[in-house]
């Protein structure tokens, strides 16, 4: 199958996937014990503004009903408004996505970077003292609740070194520019991306020693390929559909670390959003942050999964 | 025909291999390995901590001693010294292990007891597999912490709330191996013969199959517990999950965070032991993988690694 | 690996064998027909944490120009291993090399470094496996995994030259829509072609011997046959010693001049091949023949050696085919036999053949 | 410090508690929210809070340059300040003035802000009528005499009588005014990113030349995480910041910090939920009162930077009486009446908490102190913990079925606080009488005071309230608390009165 | 001659590949088993013979009704198998059993030795302590020590698990045994054990067999007749021996220049050229679907000629023994 032929098909699949997403954010605010219109509007409302709600909202329709309205509004690109803030919830989520994807991307760009670096390093050594050394270190990383060593890195980095800076995306004077959002992301990335350098290592290593203890690699060491051609070239080149895909997964992962690491580093994302609105019991603006943060994960699988299709031959 | 000693023989020596069944395999990969020994070990000492805790923690867990708050590590009665409350660090944390504990590892068995019947079927039965599955791609569309967080918030904060929130998130993870491994185990030739010997449909699934498949779903809980472990104590921290006074790691661990200028040890205290419980986990969890994974127990009583093509 | 570097005392029962392989070899560099590869006394063990095993134990064998030896014997017998080691291609660890050496053009492959070694693999030794689409890789194009390999010994041939030159070894090996192939991923190719794409990548650089480990195992039988007859025209044409791992007899027939029956890490006998199909000496020679069915002949039923190979971790001290043999005898059970000469050429494993106890006579019954 | 443009221009960074509320002044709930919009909008009047020390501040004119009082007290005559513009030029007049009390008051207006009526009752409660006299007389007419009128209308926190742009509400309507607050203030609204920062500049046109901006701007910012907020301070990312921990002083002060503090209103109450079956219980609601270790928690809570409280009437407010004890630390005595109400085990309920604002400080650590408090005498509270303007709204809810207490920080230099909190007008979703407390007695009383004609009298008659109060045990004080903010060494010039917000004009920066 | 065990007709098995979950779609179909009749002598080893992907084992699933056939008609031992619920079928299983290629997937990894072997026994409502018993009695007929039956299968080796596999096979005391390339992955001394151990087992136990291997030498030597299939349908039956020395498909002689003799040589370099040159013709064939018409074997057969790409031979009687499907041996008569 061709890429574009995969990316169109692939496109098509996502749809449902996405239809079910809206599905179950507007179902979670079934969960939420009481009445739903005095969720929506907040404690302030009174009698007669939550029944002009309840009408508009349709709830005593069938809940299909209720889902199609809200859907309809959604694709229109209406959250409805934040609770606490009275502003459209979609206003409000617009900076704070872009936000996270800065520091997604740099945590992204470390995971790729030491997951992969470390990956192939231990490999090609493997069993040998930096194979030891690099599991231990990831099984380490691996069994780092994200709070806490961002708030050791705070610790470390910030209070005692005063190497970074500790908090926001920018200086709060003369805020802007590349080099201040470099000094500002680098402990909030190595937070958010520490586990996932810890599971793309040890699942890339896995499968380059697996691959490594391929019939093709002995083939090609028995042609007089050296180590490092071997390694490098076929090694490589056959892991990178794994690693590709598992760093896809961890589009996921660092979503889940970003909100940790947002909110102790005070970076204005999503993340950092959705605790708040947590906080306030903001309904609207928890489903606005969750629907993003999903739209953008699957919208990231499917690059990665693209990836992975461009790379693997058999599929040609 | 075979005389009688022989059939006694026989049944004999089946009852202890029954008993070996279930721990031989875990014993040869874990007990055999002193990594994992060790970290099995710490396991078992947090529980028994857990249990104990009442009895052995040097002081009731709420109880404040107001002047000496925020006193470090080292201070005379109180070994992790004392937090912003005044309370013993020591004691907070040995209480703390059940609940970090119980949290961690109940929705991943509830998981795991939902997943199992659910993947098998659903290999069974492709059609309705297919459906099922896709389903779970919904699931799947959520980053794990996000949907946890989610239902978490939805419901409201509390530790039946939390574990509800991780059993759902953590149901489609489950039941997508079981799944995998089953319509991998189905394509054996064991299932054929067994349908060729007339065995029924329920029968085979829950009789032959489900051994084989629920260790694939063993193992693969086990190398997640200490995700959920991190994960549960997230959602303590996020102030989603156990609620104070309850002494909880993660909850420790988002308290100190307002002491860290002047108090550090108020929040690495708690999150070292959650580093620690869950590194054990994952050493334990990876071990338990090599031991019972077919592909590695093959290996490991063959002797003959597949090597060369 | 010291072991292999320093000339050893020879161990055990091989001694004798070994002080006729030194001898031999400094008498076959001065005349013609050196051989081109020649083992000695190789063995290569296991170190697994199950415990040691031996899976190659003191194997010794000379090629040729023009011979094709047939290396068979059963699973686990050691062959590939046997096979690996000539490349020092066993990973080490588990393995480890612990004795023997190994001669290519008279150069010791064991002792040599990471990169002298590459200059002797696939130049002068070229390799092919049983499994024919696994040994390729599957990321590359068949082009360019040949260009890789012949660039890889001829640095000064460049892409062209590089791209003319596989085209010309894929020609050699029987495919007419070269350009097709070339462009191909492995997996859009048969078992077959793949099989010949291995053929011609371990050609393309005009080795000095070739070694085929189970070459049509993975093979249906009409390929198979097409693959052995492409190895006996390259053995014709190119002069190209051969050295082939089976356990089918019938692929020792037909194409090999000599034949090696290994078995539990030894090699029992060695000969020419029909001497050995038409008379095995050895019992367990004799009874694997018999063990395969022979369509030509009209009775029905099967011989069957009984029982199984040794556990090769604990390998029996005496003879390692005495549990399952039925002349065995006493000594069998305690010595292991050496290799007796018992024809020019011809070798035999077994206490049967003791020169000083008289050919083919049971000795202590 | 950096060599652009804008870094010429003086900036300095507040950090403060919490984030931001509502911008729109007449339904903003937040006393942190007020710490700017007192800086971007003004009403007739205001409390001068350039001066430090411990007496409450004065009232002096705003844009009011003078009032007059009728002899009846009921009418006031407000001489407006002419040549003020608001921040986009629309002039101040009566007929602004007008455009604001129909927003405020006037349901029927067009640009009625419906929440302002809940939560300025308080100040509008007397209200009968106002007109415009001419372009800058305005005048108010009081049903009945309010010997408070005048601070009331200083007051802020939640909402409070300021000024806002008409042109600008009819522009952007009542919600989109959140984005354009304008007012006529020393500061202009620059932007806000909600979550982020609240930028606001100095108003070069501002007609006080006196309270002219020091600096140029000012760059506030909510970091509720008091650690953050402190090391933030220490490492210069922020200049100023409200707040730090009791237990970080030290620690600052030896990091070469400035700690400024002073005595302020703020008093922490428990509200009690009277309609819950147990708490309806007065013996109960006294057991309680008797069981919190006030002095304790002062000095450990807060490091010192806390008197206890007792009774309600606050610290800096009127008739506040230092020697009033509404009841005395006794957890056994407590245990005795609670057996006497029923309940020799004890009972369990919940607590609203929130993790405060303003100058909250550890109010987690104070619940579960109350909580350590209560199981001594066998009460097992759970708490819960929102967000400071998710509370408020819960507040002005009402306490919800199911909770026995909510607390907040309050207290104000006028007794207006305890019209929106005692009085029965105030109950939901009037306002913060969330407990559903009625005594018309305390209502009597309380009008009583606000028509008082000489200050004695108006203490007399809260001081009755107080002793109601007390008896009915319906609120809870704790203590009071100190306001404390620390800046860099660079930041000269604040003065800190004794008032819940602070004064920004005067504060200037070393280079 | 013994009458027939089991007689199929006209059957017919194809597999539909099909792409996505809820909205399937079909992108290719095999035929796996197209139109074979078939007649199973009580008592005999019929041996099946056909190069990889050629049907066998699917033929073999159909008679046993582990798959559900397309079309036709299967009747074992004077029952018509076709359209019996499960429960119908449920005593019938008891006469015919299955024995796999691959002896360690064939058992239950997780079951002990033994309660593999019982579990036909327990199904079939025998008590426990009697199904031991047989157990017992089976593992020692296939040359097993029952005293070690707790042990897992993966702690045999895989001649000793194919004894196993033969046990449960044999628990029921079948009629019929389909062998699916029973011995193929052994080594060559252990299978001949397993063979003799099946061939004494046939005798002894009066079974029938349907041998399915692509190892022509051990068909020859254990079957009495054998039959060639290629593509789904039968190319040639006949007696094992007259198949082997005199073939008359084509096919068939191709197949069996391609065997690799023991004891001479020769014969298979011109099979082996032969199949070279026709390497690209079959290639081609095997891309396309099968021709619709014609022969199945007209794109890769040297002998082809007019008749054999339109229309497609019936599988016929040529002598007596022998059946055919190649217009070379049609009698005039047949061809209408
Ligand atoms: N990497 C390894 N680690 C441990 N043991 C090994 C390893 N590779 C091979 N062996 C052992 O060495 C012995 C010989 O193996 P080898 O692969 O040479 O057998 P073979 O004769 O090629 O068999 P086959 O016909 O199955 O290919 C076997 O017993 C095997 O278990
Ligand atoms: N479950 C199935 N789904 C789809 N196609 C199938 C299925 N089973 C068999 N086939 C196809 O049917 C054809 C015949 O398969 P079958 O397994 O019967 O061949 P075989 O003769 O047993 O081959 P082998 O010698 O490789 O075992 C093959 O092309 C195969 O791909
Ligand atoms: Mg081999
Ligand atoms: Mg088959």
């Amino acid at each position: 199958m061709s890429i574009l032929r995969f990316v169109l098909a692939r496109f098509g699949a996502i749809i449902p996937v996405l239809i079910g997403v809206t599905l179950v954010v507007f179902l979670s605010l079934q969960l939420v014990p009481g009445d739903i219109a005095l969720t929506l509007l907040g404690r302030f409302a009174n009698a007669e503004q939550l029944e002009t709600l309840r009408r508009h909202l349709g709830l005593d329709q069938p809940l299909l009903v209720q889902y199609a309205d809200w859907f309809m509004r959604l694709v229109q690109g209406d959250l409805g408004d934040s609770l606490a803030q009275k502003i459209p919830v979609a206003l409000i989520l617009i900076p704070k996505v872009a936000n996270s994807l800065i520091l997604m991307a740099g945590s992204l760009i470390l995971v790729i970077a030491f997951g992969f670096g470390l990956s192939v390093l231990a490999a090609a050594n493997f069993r040998g003292p930096a194979d030891r050394v690099i599991v231990f270190v990831s099984l380490i990383l691996a069994s780092l609740p994200v709070f806490w060593l961002g708030l050791v890195l705070l610790y470390v980095f910030g209070v005692k070194w005063k190497l970074f800076p500790i908090s926001g995306m920018y200086d709060m004077i003369d805020p802007g520019g590349l080099g201040q959002l470099l000094h500002h992301i680098v402990i909030p990335a190595v937070t958010t991306a520490a586990s996932s350098i810890a599971i793309v290592t040890r699942v890339t290593r896995s499968r380059l020693i697996d691959v490594l203890h391929q019939p093709y690699i002995l083939a090609c060491t028995a042609r007089g390929l050296s180590r490092r051609r071997v390694v490098l070239r076929h090694g490589v080149r056959n892991s990178l559909a794994t690693f590709a895909n598992i760093g896809g997964l961890q589009i996921g992962y660092l979503f889940g670390g970003v909100i940790f690491s947002e909110i102790i580093f005070n970076w204005p994302g999503i993340g950092m959003q959705l605790y708040e609105s947590i906080l306030q019991r903001d309904a609207p603006m928890i489903q606005g942050c969750v629907l993003a943060v999903a739209v953008v994960f699957v919208l990231g699988n499917l690059i990665s999964d693209v990836i992975v299709h461009a790379l693997d031959t058999t599929r040609r | 025909m075979v005389d009688g000693p022989v059939t006694g023989k026989v049944a004999s020596s089946r009852r202890r291999a029954r008993r070996r069944t279930n721990l031989y395999f875990v014993w040869h990969g874990v007990g055999s390995d002193p990594v994992a020994r060790g970290a099995a070990f710490l396991i078992l000492v947090l529980l028994l901590c857990a249990i104990l805790a009442p009895v052995i923690a040097p002081f009731d867990p709420n109880a404040a001693h107001n002047a000496l708050r925020l006193q470090p590590p080292g201070t005379p009665g109180h070994p992790l010294g004392v937090d912003h409350q005044g309370r013993d660090i020591l004691s907070r944390l040995l209480h703390g292990s059940g609940m970090t504990l119980l949290a961690g590892v109940l929705p991943v068995v509830l998981g795991a007891v939902i997943s199992i019947p659910l993947g098998l079927v659903g290999a069974w039965y492709p059609r309705l597999g297919e459906i099922v599955m896709r389903l779970m791609d919904i699931v799947f569309a959520f980053p794990m912490a996000l949907l946890a967080i989610m239902l978490a918030a939805f419901m409201g904060p509390g530790l039946l709330n939390m574990i509800l929130a991780l059993v759902v998130t953590l149901v489609p993870y489950n039941t997508r191996v079981v799944y995998a491994a089953a319509t991998q185990e189905r394509q054996l030739a064991y299932i054929e013969a067994a349908r060729a010997a007339a065995t029924p449909d329920l029968k085979i699934l829950f009789v032959e199959m489900l051994p084989n498949v629920a260790a694939a779903s063993v193992v693969y809980s086990c190398t997640i517990i200490g995700a959920v472990v991190i994960t549960a104590a997230g959602l303590s921290f996020l102030g989603l999950g156990v609620q104070p006074p309850i002494a909880e790691w993660g909850i420790m661990t988002s308290e100190g965070r307002s002491y860290l200028v002047n108090a550090p040890h108020i929040s690495a205290l708690p999150g070292i032991a959650i580093t620690v419980l869950v590194l054990a986990f994952n050493l334990v969890g990876d071990a338990l993988r090599d031991s019972l994974d077919p592909q590695t127990r093959l290996r490991l009583v063959r002797h003959r690694p597949h090597l060369f093509g | 690996m010291a072991a292999a570097q320093a000339p050893q005392a020879p161990e055990g029962g091989a001694a004798h064998h070994q002080a006729i392989g030194q001898a031999g070899r400094a008498a076959a560099r001065a005349s013609m027909a050196a051989p081109i590869l020649s083992v000695q006394n190789l063995k290569t063990w296991f170190y697994a944490a199950a415990g040691v095993v031996r899976a190659v134990d003191g194997v010794s064998f000379e090629v040729r120009e023009n011979d094709i030896l047939a290396i068979v014997g059963e699973s686990g017998s050691g062959k590939t291993v046997t096979a690996l080691s000539i490349l020092k291609l066993v990973p080490t660890p588990p393995g480890r090399y612990v004795g023997g050496h190994v001669f290519v053009d008279g150069e010791d492959v064991l002792s040599q470094d990471a990169t002298a070694l590459e200059a002797v693999r696939g130049a002068k030794v070229g390799m092919i496996f049983q499994n024919p689409r696994g040994s390729l890789d599957p990321s590359f194009t068949i082009g360019s995994q040949l260009v890789e390999t012949i660039r890889r010994h001829d640095p000064v041939a460049n892409r062209t030259d590089a791209l003319r030159r596989a085209a010309t070894a894929l020609l050699e090996v029987g495919f007419d829509n070269i350009e097709h192939v070339l462009e191909s991923y492995p997996h859009q190719l048969s078992g077959g072609m793949c099989q010949r794409v291995g053929l011609a990548i371990a050609l393309a650089c005009r080795p000095r011997i070739l070694i085929a480990d189970e070459p049509t195992t993975a093979l249906d039988v009409g390929v198979q046959a097409k693959i052995l007859l492409l190895l006996k025209r390259k053995n014709q044409d190119l002069n190209l010693p051969i050295i082939v791992i089976t356990h089918d007899f019938g692929v020792v027939r037909a194409i090999a001049t000599r034949v090696a029956v290994m078995y539990a890490g030894l090699i029992q006998e060695e000969g020419l091949v029909d001497a050995i199909l038409e008379a095995p000496q050895h019992p367990y020679t004799a009874a694997l023949i018999q063990s395969v069915p022979d369509p030509d002949t009209d009775v029905a039923g099967f011989s069957a050696i009984p029982g199984e190979a040794p556990d090769p971790i604990a390998v029996p001290d005496g003879c390692r085919f005495a549990s399952r043999c039925e002349r065995v005898h006493a000594r069998c059970r305690i010595e292991l036999p050496p290799l007796h000469e018992v024809a020019d050429g011809r070798q035999v494993r077994c206490h049967l053949y003791d020169p000083t106890k008289g050919n083919g006579s049971c000795p202590e019954t | 410090s950096g060599s652009s443009a804008l870094a010429a221009e003086s900036t300095i960074v507040v950090a403060v508690e919490s984030d931001f509320g509502r911008m729109d002044p007449h339904a903003s709930g937040t006393w942190n929210t007020f710490k700017v919009l007192r800086h971007i909008f003004e009403g007739f009047v205001e409390e001068d809070l350039t001066k430090g020390g411990s007496a409450v501040p004065e009232v002096v004119p705003a844009l009011a340059e003078s009032w007059e009082i009728s002899d009846d007290r009921k009418t006031y005559t407000f001489h407006l300040r002419q040549g003020v513009k608001f921040h986009d030029g629309t002039p101040w007049n009566a007929d602004a003035a007008k455009f604001n009390l129909d927003r405020m008051t006037n349901e029927s207006f067009e640009f009625f802000q419906p929440i302002s009526k809940g939560m300025m009752g308080w100040v509008w409660q007397d209200l009968n009528s106002y007109e415009v006299v001419d372009e800058y007389t305005f005048r108010i007419n009081l049903k009945q005499p309010n010997s408070e009128f005048i601070r009331r209308l200083t007051a802020g926190g939640s909402g409070s009588p300021r000024m806002m742009s008409p042109a600008a509400v009819k522009q952007y309507g009542n919600d989109g005014i959140e984005q354009h607050p304008l007012g006529t203030g020393p500061f202009k609204f620059v932007e806000r990113v909600v979550g982020e920062k609240l930028v606001i500049a100095k108003n070069e046109d501002y007609w006080n030349e006196a309270r002219k901006p020091k600096v140029d701007r000012i760059i506030l910012r909510g970091i509720p995480e008091v650690a953050t907020r402190e090391l933030a301070l220490i490492s210069g990312e922020v200049d100023f910041i409200g707040t730090p921990s009791p237990d970080s002083i030290e620690h600052l002060k030896e990091q070469g910090m400035k700690i400024v503090t002073a005595p302020s209103p703020t008093m922490y109450v428990l509200w009690v939920n009277l309609k819950d079956p147990v708490l309806g219980n007065v013996k109960v609601r006294q057991a309680i009162c008797m069981a919190i270790d006030r002095d304790n928690m002062a000095k450990y809570q807060r490091k010192g930077f806390a008197q206890p409280a007792y009774g309600i009437l606050n610290f800096g407010g009127p008739g506040y009486d230092p020697a009033f004890r509404d009841c005395e630390y006794n957890p056994e005595a407590a245990k005795k009446l609670l057996a006497e109400a029923g309940y020799p085990d004890g009972f369990s309920t919940r607590m609203d908490w929130t993790f405060g604002a303003g100058s909250d400080v550890n109010t987690k650590g104070d619940a579960e102190w109350l909580q350590r408090d209560f199981e001594k005498i066998g009460i097992k509270a759970s708490i819960e913990m929102f967000d400071n303007n998710t509370y408020w709204d819960m507040m002005t809810a009402g306490i919800r079925e199911g909770t026995g207490f909510m607390s907040v920080s309050w207290g104000e230099s006028t007794f207006a606080w305890l019209d929106q909190v005692l009085a029965s007008t105030a109950q939901p979703p009037s306002c913060c009488n969330s407990g559903y407390y009625n005594n018309p007695n305390v209502d009597a009383l309380l009008s009583a005071a606000r028509a008082a004609g000489s200050e004695e009298e108006m203490t007399a008659k809260l001081r009755e309230v107080q002793k109601i109060i007390a008896d009915d045990m319906s609120f809870i004080a704790y203590y009071t608390a100190d306001s404390v903010y620390a800046t860099r060494p660079e930041i000269e010039g604040f003065v800190l009165a004794p008032q819940h917000w602070i004064d920004l004009t005067g504060v200037s920066k070393k280079p | 001659m013994s009458g027939n065990l089991i007689e199929v007709r006209g059957l017919k098995k194809s597999f539909q590949v099909t792409r996505g979950a809820i909205l399937r779609r079909v992108v290719g179909v095999t035929t796996a088993v197209d139109n074979v009749d078939l007649d199973i002598k009580e008592g005999e080893i019929l041996g099946c013979v056909g190069g990889s992907g050629s049907g066998k084992s699917t033929l073999g699933r159909l008679i046993l009704r582990l798959i559900e056939a397309d079309e036709g008609r299967i009747n074992f031992a004077g029952r018509e198998l076709t359209g019996l619920s499960f429960k119908q079928m449920c005593p019938l299983r008891r006469e015919m059993q299955i024995v796999f290629q691959d002896p360690l997937h064939s058992l239950n990894p997780r079951r002990t030795v033994a309660e593999n072997v019982e579990r036909p026994l327990l199904n079939f409502g025998v008590p426990r302590a009697e199904a031991r018993g047989r157990m017992a009695e089976l593992l020692t007929m296939v040359g097993l020590d029952p005293t070690q039956s707790h042990k897992y299968p993966h702690e045999y080796s895989g001649g000793q698990c194919q004894r196993i596999a033969i046990a449960r096979a044999l628990a029921l005391r079948p009629r019929f045994l389909f062998l699916d390339e029973p011995v193929s992955s052994l080594d060559v001394s252990i299978q001949a054990q397993i063979l003799k151990l099946l061939l004494d087992l046939q005798q002894r136990l009066k079974l029938t067999f349907l041998f399915v291997s692509h190892d022509l030498k051990i068909v020859r030597q254990i079957a009495h007749r054998t039959v060639v299939m290629y593509r789904g349908r039968l190319l040639e039956l006949g007696d094992s021996d007259a198949v082997y020395r005199s073939p008359m498909h084509p096919f068939t002689k191709n197949f069996l220049g391609t065997v690799l003799h023991v004891r001479k040589g020769g014969r298979w370099e011109l099979a082996a050229q032969r199949a070279e040159d026709l390497e690209d013709l079959n290639r081609q064939s095997a891309t396309h679907a099968a021709p619709q018409a014609g022969c199945v074997y007209a794109g890769a057969c040297a002998e082809r000629f007019l008749p054999c790409a339109s229309e497609r031979p019936p599988l016929f009687r040529a002598t007596d023994d022998r059946w055919v499907a190649c217009h070379l041996y049609r009698p005039p008569q047949a061809a209408q």
